[in-house]
C-alpha cells in the first residue's frame, strides 16, 4: 500500500465526504471527520519520509504515463505543505466539535462537516498534483466548499461575504483557466513538468507572456494579494469561526503554493526575473499589502476582522519573501507560510473559544474577558506577539529570515520597511490587549467561563507549536531549505 | 434516381427556410404578443418541419439517422405546439389582450415592450 | 435592461446558440452538454430563483470608470496574447501535434471506445472527471445546507400544495406522453456514451429535467412521494462513492487508482466496465444533486408562499 | 503574418469582456451571475477553437475519416462546463438567501444596510463622537 501513498492522500477525505451524508448523526460525522483528518496526516507524514529517503515520488492516475494520464507527483515543497495543511485541519477539527455546536444549528452539523472534508480534499488535491488542469478542478472543490461554509455563518453579512467571494473567487479560476489554455495552446501539454521542459521553446511568444499573467493574476485574486484582498475581510470575519481558522491557516498558503509552483517549477525563475518586472511588481504589491492592511486592521472594530486584515498583510510579508527572487528569500517564504498557519490557526481558534461563551466577535463584547478566560486570552496574546515578530515565537523566525533575505540581496531599505510595519502589528495587538485587559467588561460577563477543553487543548497546543517552532527551527527551516534547494536546483539557481 | 431525391429535398429544405425567414420577419413586424407568437409556431412547425423533411431525403437510406430525424420531427412538433399554447395561455392569464379592432391604431412601442 | 426574466431568457437563448457553434466546430460532446446545462437547467434555475426574488431590477446610476478600465485593460492582454498563437484551424499547431495524437491514434486499441472524448475523459483523464462530480456533489451540499427547509415547514405545507398547473390539462397530458420518453432518452445517453456523443453527465441532465417537468406539472409533493428528499440526498453521495469505489477496487486489483486495466482480465474489457460503471456514477450524482437544488428552490417558494 | 487567422478568437475575446464587464459592473446580483456564465462561455469557446482543424470532424472514431479534431480541449471544459452550473447554482442559493436577509439584491442597498449595521457598532464602541471615522472606512472598503 505504500506504492499508493500520494493518492491515498487525496482519495481518504475525498470518500469520506460523501459519506458523511451517510452517516447522518452530526456527533459521529464529526469524530469520523476527525478520524480521516487524522488518516490524511498520517499519510503525509508517510510521504514526508518517502520524500526524504527516496526523493520525489510521481504516481500516475489510472496507470496512464505522464503527459497523457494526470500524474501525482510528490516532491519536498508538496509534503511540507501537505503535512502542514492536514495537520492544521485536524487540530481545528478537534475544536470544532463544541464550537460548530453553539454556533450552527444543529441540522447543518453534517453539511458543515462534509464541506469541510471537501474543502480539505480539495487543498490537498491541489497540492499533490502535476497537472495543470487538475489544479483547476481541485481549486473549484475547495473554493464551493469555502463558499458554503462562510455562507453558514450566523451573521447575514456572511452571505453577502460569501457571493462576494463567490463571484472575485470565479473570475480568478476563469483567469486561472485562460491561462491555462494559452500554455496549453502554446505546448500542447497540461503536465507541469512537461509544460517545463516545453516552454522555454516559446517562452519569448506574447501568448506565453499572456499566460502567465492571466494565471498570476487568477493566482493573486485567490491568495488576496493586496489590491485583490476585497473578498477575504469579510469572509473570515463572518464564516464561523471554525471555517475562519481552517481558512487562515490553509487556503492562502495552497495559493501561494500554487504561485511558487508557476514561478519556480513552471516558468522557471530566470524567464520570470528576466523578461517580466515580476520582482518589482511583487515588492512594491507585497510592502503596499502589508502597510494597508495593517492600516485597515488597527481601525477594526469586529477581532475577527482585524485578524483577517493582518492575514492579507501577512500574505505581503510572503510575496516580498518571493520578489527577493534568492534561495534565502524563498526560505523566508516557506517558513513563513508554516508559521502563519501556527500563529493564525491558534488566535482564530482562541477567538472562536471565545466566541463561544459570549456569542460575540466584537472587540468591545471582549472587554474585562482577560480574568474571566485568562488561558483563551493568553492564546491570543501570544499568537498576537508572534504576528509582531517578538523572539522565542515563530513569528521572530520567519521575520527573521525574512529581514536576512533583504540585506543579502541588498535591499535594506525594504528591510527598514519590514522592520517598521512590526511597529503597525503592535499597534493592532496592543489594541486588542487593551481591550481585553484594561478595559472594565461592557456586557454581563459574569458567567463566562474558560472555553471547553476540547477547544482549549488544541489552542494550546498550537500555542505551544508557536513556541516550540520559535526555539527549535530544525524542521522548518530544514524543510524549507530542502525544498528551496530542490525548486533551484532545476534551474541551476543562476541567482 | 438520386438527382431526383436530391430536387426534392432541396425544394423541402429552400421551402422550409422561406418559412423560417417570414417567420422571424413576422415575429419583428406584426403589432401585438399574439400574432407574434403566431408568427414564432411557423418557424417552429412548418419552418423545422419542412427542414427536417428535407434532410430526411438526404440522410441516404433506411440507416439510423432516418428514424432520428423521425423521432426529432415528432418531437419537436409535440414540443413546440405545446410551448406556444403554454406561452399563449399564459399572457392571456398575466392580463394580455389581444388587439382585434382595426380601428385602433396598434401602437409599436407598446407591443415591443412587452415582448 | 431591467427585467431580469427577460435577461434570463436571453442568457439561455445565448447557450443554444454557443451550442450550435460548438456543434460547429467539431464539439459535439460539449455542444450536447451546453444545451442540457446551459439553456436547460441553468435556465430552469435561475427562472426557480426568480421566483424567490423580485422580477424587475432597480434602476440605479452606477459608475462603470474603474469596470470598463479593468475590462479593457484584460482585453488588451488577451488580444496581446492572441497575436503569437497558431491560427485558427491549422493542423500543425502545438495543441494537435504533442499528446492528443495518442488519444487518436492508440486509444481504439488501448480502450477500446469509438468516442474519443469518451475515453479520456472516463479513463485517460478519469481523475479530473471524478474531480469533476466531486465538483457537482459539493454544490448539492452547498445548496442543501443553505436552502434548509424545516420538518415543520414541510409538514405543514404538505396539505396546502396545489398543484400549480391543475388547469393545464394540454400541458398534462403532453408531459405525461413525453416524460416516459425523455427518461428512456436519458437511459440511452447514459449507456450509449461509448459509441456516440453523451455520456453519464449529460444523462443525469436530462434525466433531472424529465422529472423537474414532472414536479412543476403535477405539484411537488406528488413526485416527492416517489423521489423522496432524503432519499435523493443518499443519492447524491452514491454517485461519487460509486465512482470512487472503482478506483479503489483497482487500487485493491493491483493497479493504480482508477486503472481499470485490473478489473478484468482482458485490459480492454476491464477498460470498458471501468467507463460504464463511473459513468453511471457520474449519472447518478449529477441527476440526484439537479433535482435536488431544483427541490431546495420550489420549496423556498413554497414556504414563502404559505407562511405569509 | 496574416492577421485575419486569429478572427476567431478576437470574437471570443470581444464575447469574453462583455460577460466580465457585466460581472463588474452592474450591481443587481442575478446580472451578475448570468454575466459570469457569459464570461464562462467565452472562455470554452476559446478552448474549442484551439482545438479545431479545418476540415476535420468529430472525434468519434469511424473508418470513413481520417482527420479528427481534438479532443483534449472538449473534455476539459465538459469539466468546465460542470463548474460553471455548480458556481451559478451555488450563486443562486446564496442570492435568495440574501434576499431573505435584506429584502433586496441590488448590491448598493446591501452595501448600504451592512454600513448601517457598521455604524451601529461602532457607536456602541465609542459613543457618537466617532461618525468622522466611519467615513473614512466607507471609502477604504
Amino acid at each position: 500500500m505504500t506504492t499508493h501513498l500520494p493518492i491515498l492522500q487525496v482519495i481518504i477525505p475525498l470518500l469520506a465526504a460523501p459519506f458523511c451524508i451517510f452517516l447522518r448523526i452530526p456527533r459521529l460525522v464529526g469524530i469520523f471527520a476527525i478520524l480521516v483528518s487524522a488518516a490524511a496526516f498520517l499519510v503525509s507524514c508517510g510521504l514526508l519520509q518517502q520524500v526524504i529517503t527516496a526523493g520525489t515520488i510521481s504516481y500516475k492516475l489510472g496507470g496512464w504515463p505522464a503527459p497523457w494520464g494526470i500524474e501525482y507527483r510528490i516532491d519536498i515543497l508538496n509534503v511540507y505543505l501537505l503535512l502542514l495543511v492536514s495537520a492544521m485541519s485536524t487540530i481545528v477539527l478537534v475544536a470544532a466539535q463544541t464550537s460548530i455546536k453553539k454556533e450552527l444549528p444543529e441540522d447543518r452539523h453534517v453539511f458543515f462537516y462534509t464541506s469541510f472534508l471537501l474543502c480539505l480534499t480539495g487543498l490537498l488535491g491541489i497540492l499533490a498534483t502535476a497537472d495543470a488542469f487538475n489544479v483547476f478542478v481541485f481549486l473549484e472543490i475547495s473554493a464551493l466548499s469555502t463558499y458554503t461554509m462562510i455562507a453558514l455563518g450566523t451573521d447575514r453579512r456572511a452571505l453577502t461575504a460569501s457571493y462576494q467571494y463567490l463571484i472575485m473567487g470565479t473570475i480568478g479560476a476563469t483567469f486561472i483557466i485562460i491561462g491555462v489554455g494559452l500554455m496549453y495552446m502554446m505546448t500542447g501539454t497540461l503536465n507541469m513538468y512537461d509544460l517545463a521542459e516545453r516552454l522555454p521553446e516559446v517562452n519569448t511568444s506574447r501568448t506565453v507572456l499572456s499566460a502567465f499573467g492571466f494565471f498570476i493574476v487568477g493566482v493573486c485574486l485567490k491568495l488576496a494579494l493586496f489590491p485583490l484582498h476585497l473578498w477575504l475581510p469579510n469572509a473570515y470575519a463572518f464564516a464561523p469561526s471554525i471555517a475562519t481558522a481552517f481558512l487562515a491557516a490553509t487556503a492562502t498558503k495552497v495559493a501561494v503554493y500554487l504561485l511558487i509552483r508557476l514561478v519556480f517549477s513552471i516558468f522557471g525563475i530566470e524567464f520570470v526575473v528576466t523578461v517580466l518586472p515580476m520582482q518589482e511588481i511583487f515588492m512594491v504589491l507585497g510592502l503596499a499589502g502589508i502597510f494597508a492592511a495593517s492600516v485597515s486592521a488597527i481601525y477594526q472594530l469586529n477581532i475577527k476582522r482585524l485578524f483577517a486584515y493582518s492575514s492579507v498583510a501577512q500574505i505581503g510579508y510572503m510575496i516580498l519573501g518571493l520578489a527577493i527572487g534568492t534561495k534565502l528569500g524563498l526560505v523566508a517564504t516557506l517558513v513563513h507560510m508554516f508559521n502563519h498557519a501556527l500563529m493564525k490557526a491558534a488566535v482564530f481558534l482562541a477567538i472562536g473559544g471565545a466566541v463561544y461563551r459570549i456569542h460575540s466577535a466584537q472587540l468591545i463584547h471582549f472587554a474585562g474577558l482577560g480574568r474571566k478566560m485568562p488561558l483563551t486570552m493568553a492564546a491570543i496574546v501570544i499568537g498576537g506577539l508572534s504576528l509582531i515578530g517578538v523572539p522565542l515565537t515563530v513569528g521572530f523566525v520567519s521575520k527573521w529570515y525574512l529581514v536576512l533575505a533583504l540585506l543579502e540581496n541588498g535591499w535594506w531599505p525594504v528591510a527598514i520597511l519590514v522592520l517598521m510595519s512590526s511597529l503597525l502589528a503592535v499597534m493592532y495587538v496592543w489594541r486588542t490587549v487593551e481591550w481585553i485587559y484594561f478595559t472594565p467588561p461592557r456586557i454581563n460577563i459574569d458567567d463566562v467561563t474558560e472555553a471547553p477543553l476540547s477547544q482549549l487543548i488544541p489552542i494550546w497546543i498550537l500555542v505551544l507549536a508557536n513556541i516550540y517552532f520559535g526555539l527549535n527551527t530544525s524542521l522548518t527551516v530544514g524543510l524549507s531549505k530542502m525544498a528551496a534547494e530542490s525548486l533551484y536546483g532545476i534551474f541551476g539557481g543562476v541567482l | 434516381m438520386e438527382l431526383v431525391l436530391d430536387i426534392i429535398s432541396w425544394i423541402f429544405l429552400v421551402t422550409g427556410c422561406f418559412f423560417c425567414l417570414t417567420g422571424a420577419v413576422g415575429l419583428l413586424r406584426f403589432p401585438d404578443f399574439f400574432s407574434r407568437i403566431h408568427a414564432a409556431s411557423i418557424t417552429d412547425t412548418l419552418g423545422a418541419g419542412l427542414i427536417l423533411i428535407g434532410l430526411m431525403f438526404q440522410s441516404g437510406g433506411w440507416g439510423l439517422v432516418m428514424p432520428k430525424l423521425v423521432l426529432i420531427l415528432l418531437f419537436s412538433l409535440l414540443a413546440s405546439t405545446t410551448a406556444s399554447h403554454a406561452i399563449a395561455k399564459a399572457a392571456l392569464k398575466s392580463g394580455l389582450k389581444p388587439e382585434v379592432s382595426s380601428a385602433d391604431e396598434p401602437s409599436e412601442g407598446e407591443s415591443s415592450s412587452k415582448l | 435592461m431591467s427585467d431580469l426574466f427577460a435577461v434570463v431568457m436571453l442568457s439561455g437563448i445565448y447557450s443554444l446558440i454557443s451550442a450550435s457553434l460548438f456543434l460547429d466546430l467539431d464539439a459535439v460532446d460539449v455542444a450536447f452538454t451546453e444545451a442540457s446545462v446551459g439553456a436547460g437547467i441553468s435556465t430552469l434555475l435561475m427562472l426557480a430563483s426568480l421566483k424567490l426574488v423580485s422580477r424587475y431590477q432597480k434602476k440605479t446610476r452606477y459608475k462603470p470608470i474603474l469596470a470598463f478600465f479593468v475590462v479593457v485593460t484584460t482585453g488588451a492582454m488577451l488580444i496581446y496574447g492572441t497575436l503569437d498563437m497558431p491560427h485558427f484551424g491549422t493542423a500543425d499547431a502545438p495543441v494537435h501535434t504533442h499528446v492528443a495524437p495518442r488519444y487518436l491514434n492508440e486509444s481504439m486499441g488501448e480502450i477500446g471506445v469509438p468516442n474519443v472524448v469518451t475515453s479520456v475523459l472516463a479513463s485517460y483523464r478519469g481523475y479530473d472527471t471524478l474531480g469533476e462530480t466531486l465538483v457537482i456533489f459539493t454544490a448539492g451540499i452547498g445548496v442543501m445546507a443553505l436552502l434548509m427547509v424545516s420538518k415543520q415547514t414541510k409538514q405543514e405545507s404538505k396539505k396546502l400544495i396545489p398543484a400549480d398547473m391543475q388547469q393545464q390539462i394540454i400541458l398534462r397530458i403532453v408531459a405525461k406522453m413525453m416524460i416516459p420518453l425523455i427518461l428512456m432518452f436519458a437511459l440511452y445517453v447514459q449507456f450509449h456514451g461509448d459509441y456516440g456523443p453523451g455520456g453519464g453527465f449529460q444523462a443525469g441532465v436530462i434525466f433531472a429535467a424529465g422529472i423537474i417537468l414532472y414536479t412543476m406539472l403535477f405539484g411537488l409533493s406528488t413526485s416527492q412521494e416517489v423521489f423522496k428528499a432524503t432519499t435523493i440526498e443518499l443519492f447524491t453521495a452514491a454517485g461519487v462513492l460509486l465512482y470512487g469505489g472503482v478506483g479503489v477496487v483497482c487500487m485493491l486489483l493491483g493497479g493504480n487508482f482508477l486503472d481499470y486495466d485490473f478489473l478484468k482480465h482482458d485490459p480492454v474489457h476491464g477498460q470498458h466496465l471501468g467507463i460504464l460503471l463511473v459513468e453511471l456514477g457520474v449519472g447518478i450524482t449529477v441527476a440526484s444533486v439537479m433535482m435536488i437544488i431544483f427541490f431546495k428552490f420550489t420549496w423556498r417558494t413554497v414556504k414563502h408562499k404559505y407562511k405569509k | 503574418m496574416n492577421i485575419l487567422g486569429l478572427y476567431n478568437y478576437w470574437i471570443v475575446v470581444v464575447l469574453m469582456l462583455i460577460g466580465f464587464y457585466i460581472v463588474i459592473a452592474h450591481e443587481n446580483l442575478i446580472k451578475k451571475l448570468v454575466g459570469l456564465s457569459i464570461f464562462q462561455t467565452s472562455v470554452f469557446f476559446f478552448y474549442i477553437s484551439m482545438g479545431k482543424i479545418t476540415g476535420a470532424t468529430a472525434p468519434i472514431l469511424d473508418e470513413k475519416y481520417e482527420l479528427y479534431s481534438n479532443p483534449l480541449p472538449h473534455v476539459l471544459i465538459l469539466t468546465a462546463i460542470v463548474v460553471g452550473i455548480a458556481t451559478t447554482a451555488l450563486g443562486l442559493a446564496l442570492v435568495v438567501r440574501i434576499q431573505e436577509a435584506y429584502g433586496s439584491i441590488e448590491e448598493r442597498d446591501i452595501q448600504e444596510q451592512d454600513a448601517h449595521d457598521q455604524l451601529e457598532c461602532q457607536l456602541e464602541a465609542y459613543g457618537p463622537s466617532s461618525m468622522e471615522i466611519s467615513d473614512e472606512q466607507e471609502q477604504d472598503e
